[in-house]
């Protein structure tokens, strides 16, 4: 079988539960793909000093469910070798030190899997309506914002 | 200036920061059916003026397609889903 | 604390068992990293048309694990705000679709941990005495050579 | 040519396709106690002639450090662990 005739398929959930990364990397797997690259993204515990005690997630799920189809797509259309893709976000309150987003891809080689693991995570974040909030230790909050957004005040 | 009179009833969604300053999540506000993406975002500030903070840092989805604040003429049909959508921060 | 300053360890480890994805998340996991990338290599079932039945690893087993530690090492000196680093390689039979080597780097932001796994896995490929046997359908069997090895015929 | 004539028990290990040619994974050789990386090559080939058709690709590793086959002279302790290492094939 040629590279660009992998089967592939897309494996697009929003969940408040945990996400499992090796269900992720099984979602994927096939016998013709040698390479798996994954993006796990975590809350961290501190933004700019702050203590950050836990974040909270929400999505437009639907529309964010469409979008991250469109981005498997996109990554499809530039890695044409690439096998399955598998996009699990968390919503919901997420504890520190937990995954929010689980991001695997398979190829038949790593270089399309990697390059495509970081077009994904990068567009994911630029399209799919998805929203965290950061919770600090004194109870202040703060709505986020990827500098990958186009109508983000933080955008370079 | 609206370019015809009739009106559709939609959905309007608000998510994150817009939701906070508008004060709800969800509500069907009546629309002529032909407008702007501005002045679909006019008529919502209209009902809602805090979401004048955010002018700027924000987008609207219709029919799930994201639309910036601007000119195209939109044609918003029966039951449309319409949302105000803050900068996004997935991942 | 300031990204060069994030506590890191080296998780290095041969092992005959099936490996673990979830097992090398958890073991770089801390507060302070935000990212976690990983690339799993898997068993593929074809290699130039020759159906591969299954692979049999060999190890220079004290040698392969100082190697091991001293790619780590490497990478923390390039990306030094990288937090936890795992490398589990797997030894004896590997049938096809489970996973030969798992490797998995934290770090504060995405971009380091991306690039410090690719660094990774190209490195272990060059450097680190473990080998290869492709045992195909009709009981013929040929040692890999990895292109990276610097002694190896097929080397670029 | 040696350089002195003084031997050492030293153990040399065969892996993956060496150790198929040499029909052992590890053995214990009496060996001169300086040489050079090739004449250790050489001393190795002599008592596996097979081994001879790995040569160019084929590195040696002396107390788990690579030697490349060349002029370079080694030192070899009493129990110095010798590997014959063909190209690698992890990952």
């Amino acid at each position: 079988m040629a590279a660009s005739e992998v089967p592939g398929a897309d494996h697009v959930t929003l969940s408040h539960e945990q996400l499992n990364v090796n269900a992720a990397v099984e979602a994927v797997t096939s016998p013709s793909c040698g390479a798996v690259s994954l993006f796990v993204g975590m809350t961290r515990d501190n933004f700019e000093g702050h203590r950050v005690v836990r974040l909270e997630y929400e999505a437009y799920e639907s529309m964010a469910q469409a979008e991250m189809k469109k981005i498997c797509a996109r990554a499809r259309c530039l890695w044409p070798s690439v096998g399955g893709i598998a996009l699990h976000h968390r919503l919901g309150v997420v504890p520190i030190a937990e995954a929010s987003v689980v991001i695997a891809v398979a190829a038949p080689h790593r270089q399309a899997a990697f390059e495509a693991t970081a077009f994904l995570i990068d567009t994911l974040k630029a399209t799919v309506p998805i929203w965290k909030k950061e919770v600090y230790e004194k109870g202040q909050c703060m709505w986020k914002e990827n500098k990958e957004c186009s109508w983000s005040k933080t955008q370079e | 200036m609206y370019l015809n009179t009739r009106t559709q009833i939609v959905t309007v969604l608000y998510f994150a920061k817009s939701s906070e300053l508008a004060g709800t999540r969800q509500e069907l506000l009546t629309l002529p059916e032909q407008l702007t993406s501005l002045e679909l975002w006019h008529a919502i500030v209209q009902r809602h003026p805090r979401l004048e903070s955010i002018r700027g840092q924000t987008v609207l989805a219709v029919g799930q397609q994201y639309v910036e604040l601007g000119q195209q003429v939109m044609c918003l049909r029966h039951g449309e889903e319409v949302a105000v959508v803050p900068p996004l921060s997935g991942g």
